[in-house]
Protein backbone atom coordinates (compact mmCIF):
# COMPACT_ATOMS: atom_id res chain seq x y z
CA UNK A 1 0.00 0.00 0.00
CA UNK A 2 0.80 3.51 -0.47
CA UNK A 3 1.02 6.19 2.30
CA UNK A 4 1.37 10.02 1.67
CA UNK A 5 3.37 11.28 4.54
CA UNK A 6 3.56 14.91 5.87
CA UNK A 7 5.85 16.97 8.33
CA UNK A 8 5.18 20.27 9.20
CA UNK A 9 6.68 23.11 11.29
CA UNK A 10 9.24 22.33 13.62
CA UNK A 11 8.93 18.51 12.91
CA UNK A 12 10.08 19.64 9.11
CA UNK A 13 13.05 20.70 10.37
CA UNK A 14 14.10 18.27 12.80
CA UNK A 15 13.01 15.13 10.11
CA UNK A 16 14.72 17.40 7.63
CA UNK A 17 11.83 16.88 4.75
CA UNK A 18 8.42 17.81 4.27
CA UNK A 19 6.80 14.78 2.46
CA UNK A 20 7.56 11.08 2.29
CA UNK A 21 6.49 8.77 0.25
CA UNK A 22 5.31 5.31 1.89
CA UNK A 23 5.03 2.01 -0.12
CA UNK A 24 4.75 -1.24 2.49
CA UNK A 25 2.91 -4.41 1.70
CA UNK A 26 0.70 -5.65 5.08
CA UNK A 27 -0.55 -3.74 8.22
CA UNK A 28 0.85 -1.01 9.92
CA UNK A 29 0.14 2.08 12.95
CA UNK A 30 0.51 5.70 12.46
CA UNK A 31 3.51 5.40 15.13
CA UNK A 32 5.28 2.18 13.60
CA UNK A 33 5.18 3.91 10.13
CA UNK A 34 7.05 7.37 11.77
CA UNK A 35 9.66 5.10 13.86
CA UNK A 36 10.11 3.08 10.11
CA UNK A 37 10.97 6.68 8.54
CA UNK A 38 12.53 8.19 11.03
CA UNK A 39 14.82 5.50 13.04
CA UNK A 40 17.78 8.14 14.04
CA UNK A 41 15.04 10.24 15.55
CA UNK A 42 13.61 10.01 19.14
CA UNK A 43 9.71 9.97 19.70
CA UNK A 44 9.42 13.74 20.09
CA UNK A 45 7.26 15.10 22.73
CA UNK A 46 3.77 16.19 22.58
CA UNK A 47 4.46 14.85 18.75
CA UNK A 48 0.64 15.48 17.22
CA UNK A 49 -0.43 13.20 14.48
CA UNK A 50 -3.47 13.98 11.52
CA UNK A 51 -4.70 10.60 9.46
CA UNK A 52 -6.43 12.06 6.59
CA UNK A 53 -6.92 15.89 7.91
CA UNK A 54 -8.33 13.75 11.54
CA UNK A 55 -6.64 13.87 14.80
CA UNK A 56 -5.24 10.08 15.37
CA UNK A 57 -3.54 8.51 17.85
CA UNK A 58 -0.38 6.23 17.54
CA UNK A 59 -1.69 2.61 17.33
CA UNK A 60 -4.18 4.24 14.80
CA UNK A 61 -3.86 1.73 11.71
CA UNK A 62 -3.49 3.07 8.15
CA UNK A 63 -4.70 2.22 4.75
CA UNK A 64 -3.98 2.40 1.34
CA UNK A 65 -4.04 5.73 0.07
CA UNK A 66 -4.19 7.62 3.52
CA UNK A 67 -2.43 10.96 3.99
CA UNK A 68 -0.71 11.01 7.35
CA UNK A 69 0.82 13.74 8.89
CA UNK A 70 2.98 14.57 11.88
CA UNK A 71 3.67 17.61 13.48
CA UNK A 72 4.43 19.77 16.61
CA UNK A 73 1.41 21.04 19.27
CA UNK A 74 -0.36 24.14 17.46
CA UNK A 75 0.41 27.57 17.88
CA UNK A 76 -2.41 29.42 15.83
CA UNK A 77 -4.78 32.12 16.86
CA UNK B 1 -20.76 29.46 8.68
CA UNK B 2 -17.63 30.89 6.78
CA UNK B 3 -14.19 30.33 7.10
CA UNK B 4 -10.94 32.13 5.27
CA UNK B 5 -7.26 31.51 5.44
CA UNK B 6 -6.25 34.86 4.18
CA UNK B 7 -2.89 35.36 3.01
CA UNK B 8 -2.99 39.01 2.82
CA UNK B 9 -3.36 41.71 5.74
CA UNK B 10 -7.15 42.63 6.36
CA UNK B 11 -8.74 45.27 8.41
CA UNK B 12 -11.42 43.37 10.80
CA UNK B 13 -13.62 45.85 11.38
CA UNK B 14 -14.62 46.77 8.09
CA UNK B 15 -14.79 43.42 6.79
CA UNK B 16 -17.43 42.84 9.58
CA UNK B 17 -19.39 45.48 8.33
CA UNK B 18 -19.12 44.09 5.28
CA UNK B 19 -19.82 40.65 6.44
CA UNK B 20 -22.98 41.77 7.93
CA UNK B 21 -24.47 43.73 4.97
CA UNK B 22 -24.09 40.91 2.83
CA UNK B 23 -24.19 37.85 4.63
CA UNK B 24 -26.72 38.66 7.21
CA UNK B 25 -29.01 41.03 5.50
CA UNK B 26 -32.05 38.39 5.86
CA UNK B 27 -30.89 38.43 9.58
CA UNK B 28 -31.07 42.16 10.82
CA UNK B 29 -34.00 42.30 13.59
CA UNK B 30 -32.92 38.83 14.58
CA UNK B 31 -30.01 38.86 16.10
CA UNK B 32 -29.73 40.65 19.51
CA UNK B 33 -25.60 39.83 19.71
CA UNK B 34 -22.38 39.79 18.05
CA UNK B 35 -19.61 38.73 20.17
CA UNK B 36 -15.79 39.12 18.32
CA UNK B 37 -12.84 38.41 19.34
CA UNK B 38 -9.45 40.41 17.34
CA UNK B 39 -6.22 38.61 17.90
CA UNK B 40 -3.37 40.54 16.76
CA UNK B 41 0.49 40.19 16.35
CA UNK B 42 2.29 41.78 19.30
CA UNK B 43 5.95 43.30 19.16
CA UNK B 44 6.56 41.13 22.07
CA UNK B 45 6.37 37.43 23.13
CA UNK B 46 8.42 36.08 26.47
CA UNK B 47 10.26 38.78 26.96
CA UNK B 48 11.76 39.24 23.73
CA UNK B 49 11.11 41.96 21.04
CA UNK B 50 9.76 40.47 17.48
CA UNK B 51 9.81 42.22 14.55
CA UNK B 52 7.86 39.93 12.07
CA UNK B 53 6.47 36.28 12.21
CA UNK B 54 5.44 33.50 9.37
CA UNK B 55 2.09 31.71 10.09
CA UNK B 56 2.19 27.98 8.76
CA UNK B 57 -0.74 25.92 8.54
CA UNK B 58 -1.92 22.72 7.09
CA UNK B 59 -4.08 23.11 3.67
CA UNK B 60 -7.00 21.45 3.62
CA UNK B 61 -6.50 20.23 7.28
CA UNK B 62 -6.90 23.47 8.57
CA UNK B 63 -10.34 24.51 7.10
CA UNK B 64 -11.42 20.86 8.15
CA UNK B 65 -10.66 21.13 11.94
CA UNK B 66 -12.06 25.22 11.59
CA UNK B 67 -15.41 23.58 10.10
CA UNK B 68 -15.64 21.24 12.75
CA UNK B 69 -15.38 23.70 15.15
CA UNK B 70 -18.02 25.94 13.83
CA UNK B 71 -20.38 22.49 13.63
CA UNK B 72 -19.37 21.95 17.15
CA UNK B 73 -20.23 25.22 18.32
CA UNK B 74 -23.52 25.90 16.55
CA UNK B 75 -24.49 22.31 18.17
CA UNK B 76 -24.28 23.58 21.57
CA UNK B 77 -25.72 27.34 21.39
CA UNK B 78 -28.18 28.42 19.26
CA UNK B 79 -26.25 30.92 16.57
CA UNK B 80 -27.38 32.93 13.88
CA UNK B 81 -24.05 32.28 12.24
CA UNK B 82 -20.29 32.31 12.77
CA UNK B 83 -17.31 33.16 11.27
CA UNK B 84 -13.67 32.40 11.44
CA UNK B 85 -10.71 34.62 9.51
CA UNK B 86 -6.96 33.41 10.24
CA UNK B 87 -3.73 35.07 8.19
CA UNK B 88 -1.43 32.73 7.63
CA UNK B 89 2.27 33.85 5.39
CA UNK B 90 4.65 36.88 6.50
CA UNK B 91 3.10 39.11 9.15
CA UNK B 92 4.03 42.26 10.94
CA UNK B 93 3.77 43.53 14.46
CA UNK B 94 -0.21 45.06 14.98
CA UNK B 95 -1.12 42.76 12.12
CA UNK B 96 -4.51 40.85 12.26
CA UNK B 97 -3.87 37.22 12.88
CA UNK B 98 -7.61 35.81 13.83
CA UNK B 99 -11.22 37.34 13.44
CA UNK B 100 -13.55 34.86 15.38
CA UNK B 101 -17.45 36.28 15.40
CA UNK B 102 -20.73 34.86 16.79
CA UNK B 103 -24.15 36.17 16.32
CA UNK B 104 -26.91 34.84 18.32
CA UNK B 105 -30.42 35.87 19.52
CA UNK B 106 -29.22 35.63 22.75
CA UNK B 107 -25.69 37.24 24.27
CA UNK B 108 -25.18 34.36 26.50
CA UNK B 109 -25.16 31.94 23.38
CA UNK B 110 -22.90 34.88 21.44
CA UNK B 111 -20.23 35.08 24.18
CA UNK B 112 -20.07 31.19 24.62
CA UNK B 113 -19.80 30.44 21.41
CA UNK B 114 -17.04 33.18 20.15
CA UNK B 115 -14.64 31.94 23.14
CA UNK B 116 -15.20 28.53 22.92
CA UNK B 117 -14.22 28.91 19.05
CA UNK B 118 -11.37 30.76 19.70
CA UNK B 119 -10.06 28.06 22.45
CA UNK B 120 -10.89 25.14 20.07
CA UNK B 121 -9.02 26.87 17.28
CA UNK B 122 -6.13 27.62 19.59
CA UNK B 123 -5.73 23.94 20.68
CA UNK B 124 -7.27 22.30 17.55
CA UNK B 125 -6.52 24.13 13.93
CA UNK B 126 -3.53 23.43 12.33
CA UNK B 127 -1.40 26.75 12.34
CA UNK B 128 2.44 27.35 13.30
CA UNK B 129 3.97 30.54 14.13
CA UNK B 130 7.52 31.16 13.65
CA UNK B 131 8.95 34.07 15.21
CA UNK B 132 11.84 36.54 13.66
CA UNK B 133 12.90 38.00 16.88
CA UNK B 134 14.37 42.00 17.51
CA UNK B 135 18.37 40.09 18.01
CA UNK B 136 17.56 39.20 14.73
CA UNK B 137 17.37 34.76 15.32
CA UNK B 138 14.11 33.24 14.54
CA UNK B 139 12.04 30.68 16.90
CA UNK B 140 9.29 28.44 16.38
CA UNK B 141 6.34 29.20 19.34
CA UNK B 142 6.38 26.24 21.56
CA UNK B 143 2.52 26.19 22.79
CA UNK B 144 -0.21 28.52 23.29
CA UNK B 145 -0.91 30.41 26.35
CA UNK B 146 -4.42 28.28 28.06
CA UNK B 147 -6.69 31.68 26.96
CA UNK B 148 -7.89 31.88 30.92
CA UNK B 149 -4.76 33.43 32.89
CA UNK B 150 -3.14 36.14 32.43
CA UNK C 1 -11.19 54.02 29.03
CA UNK C 2 -13.80 55.93 27.16
CA UNK C 3 -18.17 56.15 27.73
CA UNK C 4 -20.36 57.79 25.43
CA UNK C 5 -24.34 57.71 25.15
CA UNK C 6 -25.13 58.61 21.18
CA UNK C 7 -28.73 59.67 20.32
CA UNK C 8 -27.79 58.94 16.79
CA UNK C 9 -27.73 55.51 14.73
CA UNK C 10 -24.09 54.09 14.97
CA UNK C 11 -22.03 51.67 12.97
CA UNK C 12 -19.48 49.69 15.76
CA UNK C 13 -17.48 48.30 12.97
CA UNK C 14 -16.25 51.64 11.46
CA UNK C 15 -16.46 53.08 14.97
CA UNK C 16 -14.41 50.46 16.79
CA UNK C 17 -11.82 50.68 13.32
CA UNK C 18 -11.38 54.81 14.06
CA UNK C 19 -11.09 54.01 17.84
CA UNK C 20 -8.17 51.84 17.41
CA UNK C 21 -6.79 54.15 14.57
CA UNK C 22 -7.04 57.59 16.89
CA UNK C 23 -6.75 56.13 20.28
CA UNK C 24 -4.89 53.12 19.94
CA UNK C 25 -2.41 54.06 17.95
CA UNK C 26 0.50 54.12 20.63
CA UNK C 27 -0.47 50.68 21.67
CA UNK C 28 -0.58 48.41 18.37
CA UNK C 29 1.68 45.91 18.69
CA UNK C 30 1.20 46.22 22.61
CA UNK C 31 -2.41 44.33 22.56
CA UNK C 32 -2.78 40.88 21.34
CA UNK C 33 -6.82 40.63 22.17
CA UNK C 34 -10.36 42.74 21.64
CA UNK C 35 -13.24 41.17 22.46
CA UNK C 36 -15.77 43.20 21.20
CA UNK C 37 -19.74 42.47 22.06
CA UNK C 38 -22.36 44.45 19.85
CA UNK C 39 -26.27 44.16 20.98
CA UNK C 40 -28.55 45.51 18.18
CA UNK C 41 -32.88 45.85 18.79
CA UNK C 42 -34.53 42.90 17.62
CA UNK C 43 -37.77 43.11 16.00
CA UNK C 44 -39.54 40.52 18.66
CA UNK C 45 -39.49 40.16 22.13
CA UNK C 46 -41.76 37.94 24.42
CA UNK C 47 -43.62 36.62 21.44
CA UNK C 48 -44.22 40.21 19.98
CA UNK C 49 -43.41 41.67 17.49
CA UNK C 50 -41.39 44.95 17.90
CA UNK C 51 -41.35 47.46 15.76
CA UNK C 52 -39.30 50.05 17.88
CA UNK C 53 -38.35 51.45 20.60
CA UNK C 54 -37.35 54.24 23.23
CA UNK C 55 -34.48 54.16 25.18
CA UNK C 56 -34.57 56.33 28.45
CA UNK C 57 -31.80 56.87 30.72
CA UNK C 58 -30.50 58.96 34.33
CA UNK C 59 -28.12 61.59 32.67
CA UNK C 60 -25.74 61.49 35.18
CA UNK C 61 -26.01 58.02 36.69
CA UNK C 62 -25.88 56.53 33.58
CA UNK C 63 -22.18 57.46 32.94
CA UNK C 64 -21.23 57.64 36.85
CA UNK C 65 -22.18 53.90 36.89
CA UNK C 66 -20.54 52.88 33.72
CA UNK C 67 -17.27 54.69 34.45
CA UNK C 68 -17.94 52.30 37.71
CA UNK C 69 -18.34 49.74 35.84
CA UNK C 70 -14.94 50.14 33.66
CA UNK C 71 -12.89 51.20 36.76
CA UNK C 72 -14.16 47.49 38.41
CA UNK C 73 -13.37 45.83 35.24
CA UNK C 74 -9.70 47.26 34.99
CA UNK C 75 -8.74 46.80 38.62
CA UNK C 76 -9.61 42.80 37.94
CA UNK C 77 -8.03 42.33 34.56
CA UNK C 78 -4.79 43.34 32.73
CA UNK C 79 -6.64 46.11 30.30
CA UNK C 80 -5.31 48.21 28.06
CA UNK C 81 -8.50 50.00 26.85
CA UNK C 82 -12.09 49.53 27.28
CA UNK C 83 -15.00 51.48 25.66
CA UNK C 84 -18.51 51.43 25.88
CA UNK C 85 -21.12 53.34 23.43
CA UNK C 86 -25.10 53.33 24.53
CA UNK C 87 -27.49 54.50 21.86
CA UNK C 88 -30.42 56.07 23.94
CA UNK C 89 -33.59 57.88 22.36
CA UNK C 90 -35.68 56.48 19.53
CA UNK C 91 -34.13 53.28 17.65
CA UNK C 92 -35.79 51.14 14.98
CA UNK C 93 -35.34 47.08 15.11
CA UNK C 94 -31.65 46.60 13.45
CA UNK C 95 -29.79 49.65 15.33
CA UNK C 96 -26.80 48.84 17.31
CA UNK C 97 -27.89 49.37 20.95
CA UNK C 98 -24.63 49.45 23.04
CA UNK C 99 -21.22 48.15 21.92
CA UNK C 100 -18.25 46.84 24.56
CA UNK C 101 -14.93 46.58 23.93
CA UNK C 102 -11.78 45.46 25.90
CA UNK C 103 -8.21 45.16 24.39
CA UNK C 104 -5.25 43.48 26.44
CA UNK C 105 -2.38 41.71 25.79
CA UNK C 106 -3.93 38.53 26.42
CA UNK C 107 -7.19 37.02 25.06
CA UNK C 108 -8.33 35.56 28.61
CA UNK C 109 -8.50 39.38 29.83
CA UNK C 110 -10.12 41.01 26.87
CA UNK C 111 -12.99 37.90 26.81
CA UNK C 112 -13.27 37.96 31.07
CA UNK C 113 -13.62 41.99 30.68
CA UNK C 114 -15.91 42.38 28.02
CA UNK C 115 -18.60 39.76 29.41
CA UNK C 116 -18.30 41.11 32.85
CA UNK C 117 -18.86 44.94 31.51
CA UNK C 118 -21.79 43.44 29.58
CA UNK C 119 -23.49 41.75 32.48
CA UNK C 120 -22.64 44.63 34.74
CA UNK C 121 -23.94 47.72 32.23
CA UNK C 122 -27.35 45.83 32.24
CA UNK C 123 -27.34 44.84 35.69
CA UNK C 124 -26.69 48.60 36.77
CA UNK C 125 -26.62 51.02 34.62
CA UNK C 126 -29.78 53.17 34.65
CA UNK C 127 -31.01 52.85 30.81
CA UNK C 128 -34.97 51.78 29.99
CA UNK C 129 -36.80 49.95 27.07
CA UNK C 130 -39.92 50.91 26.24
CA UNK C 131 -40.99 48.94 23.15
CA UNK C 132 -43.67 49.62 20.67
CA UNK C 133 -45.66 46.57 19.69
CA UNK C 134 -46.35 45.61 15.51
CA UNK C 135 -50.03 45.66 17.25
CA UNK C 136 -49.79 49.56 18.20
CA UNK C 137 -49.51 49.52 21.75
CA UNK C 138 -46.57 50.37 23.58
CA UNK C 139 -44.64 48.47 27.11
CA UNK C 140 -41.85 49.13 29.24
CA UNK C 141 -39.47 46.06 29.09
CA UNK C 142 -40.01 44.57 32.86
CA UNK C 143 -36.25 42.91 33.64
CA UNK C 144 -33.45 42.24 31.18
CA UNK C 145 -32.28 38.37 30.69
CA UNK C 146 -29.35 37.15 32.54
CA UNK C 147 -27.21 36.35 29.91
CA UNK C 148 -26.30 33.39 31.12
CA UNK C 149 -29.14 30.63 29.80
CA UNK C 150 -30.67 31.07 26.23
CA UNK D 1 -33.56 70.70 54.12
CA UNK D 2 -34.23 70.52 50.67
CA UNK D 3 -33.68 66.99 48.15
CA UNK D 4 -34.31 66.90 44.71
CA UNK D 5 -36.46 64.13 43.59
CA UNK D 6 -36.56 61.75 40.54
CA UNK D 7 -38.68 59.48 38.89
CA UNK D 8 -37.60 57.49 36.04
CA UNK D 9 -39.34 54.89 33.49
CA UNK D 10 -42.39 52.97 34.66
CA UNK D 11 -42.02 54.66 37.94
CA UNK D 12 -42.30 58.01 36.55
CA UNK D 13 -45.72 56.54 34.82
CA UNK D 14 -46.91 55.25 38.35
CA UNK D 15 -46.28 58.31 40.10
CA UNK D 16 -47.35 60.78 37.33
CA UNK D 17 -44.54 62.78 37.72
CA UNK D 18 -40.90 62.82 36.63
CA UNK D 19 -39.58 65.02 39.82
CA UNK D 20 -40.30 66.30 43.49
CA UNK D 21 -38.61 69.27 45.02
CA UNK D 22 -39.03 68.09 48.87
CA UNK D 23 -38.05 70.65 51.86
CA UNK D 24 -37.99 69.04 55.34
CA UNK D 25 -36.47 69.76 58.67
CA UNK D 26 -35.00 66.64 60.85
CA UNK D 27 -33.52 63.18 59.73
CA UNK D 28 -35.55 60.95 56.52
CA UNK D 29 -34.52 58.38 55.14
CA UNK D 30 -34.93 57.41 51.27
CA UNK D 31 -37.63 55.07 51.95
CA UNK D 32 -39.74 57.44 54.27
CA UNK D 33 -39.16 60.14 52.04
CA UNK D 34 -40.88 57.74 49.19
CA UNK D 35 -44.01 57.07 51.47
CA UNK D 36 -44.30 60.70 52.37
CA UNK D 37 -44.37 61.68 48.93
CA UNK D 38 -46.51 58.86 47.31
CA UNK D 39 -48.86 57.89 50.57
CA UNK D 40 -51.06 56.50 48.10
CA UNK D 41 -49.07 53.86 46.26
CA UNK D 42 -47.86 50.45 47.42
CA UNK D 43 -44.05 49.89 47.91
CA UNK D 44 -43.32 49.03 44.36
CA UNK D 45 -41.68 45.63 43.43
CA UNK D 46 -38.01 45.58 42.42
CA UNK D 47 -37.57 49.41 43.48
CA UNK D 48 -34.27 50.90 42.90
CA UNK D 49 -33.11 53.34 45.25
CA UNK D 50 -30.36 55.82 44.39
CA UNK D 51 -28.31 58.54 46.60
CA UNK D 52 -26.67 61.06 44.22
CA UNK D 53 -26.10 58.62 41.71
CA UNK D 54 -24.90 55.61 43.41
CA UNK D 55 -27.57 53.20 44.52
CA UNK D 56 -28.17 53.12 47.95
CA UNK D 57 -30.84 50.57 50.24
CA UNK D 58 -34.43 52.38 51.63
CA UNK D 59 -33.23 53.34 54.96
CA UNK D 60 -29.96 55.04 54.12
CA UNK D 61 -30.75 58.34 55.11
CA UNK D 62 -30.99 61.91 53.32
CA UNK D 63 -28.54 65.26 53.86
CA UNK D 64 -29.43 68.84 52.26
CA UNK D 65 -28.96 69.23 48.91
CA UNK D 66 -29.14 65.19 48.22
CA UNK D 67 -30.39 64.15 44.87
CA UNK D 68 -32.83 60.77 45.68
CA UNK D 69 -33.90 58.79 42.27
CA UNK D 70 -36.65 55.67 42.11
CA UNK D 71 -36.58 53.79 39.59
CA UNK D 72 -37.46 50.31 38.12
CA UNK D 73 -34.95 47.22 37.67
CA UNK D 74 -32.58 48.78 34.69
CA UNK D 75 -33.35 47.16 31.31
CA UNK D 76 -29.97 48.42 29.25
CA UNK D 77 -28.20 46.97 26.90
Amino acid sequence: MSIKVLYFASLQDRVGRQADEFVWDGPISAGALWRRLNPDLAWPDNMLIAINMDYASSDAALNDGDEVAFFPPVTGG
Amino acid sequence: MTIRIVEQTFEPWSLLADYERFELAENIGKYGAAAVFVGSMRDFNLGDGVIGMTLHHYPGMTEKQLAAILVDANSRWALLDTLVIHRVGEVQPGDTLVLVAAWAEHRGDAFDASRYIMEALKSRAPFWKRETLAAGQSRWVEKNSDGYKV
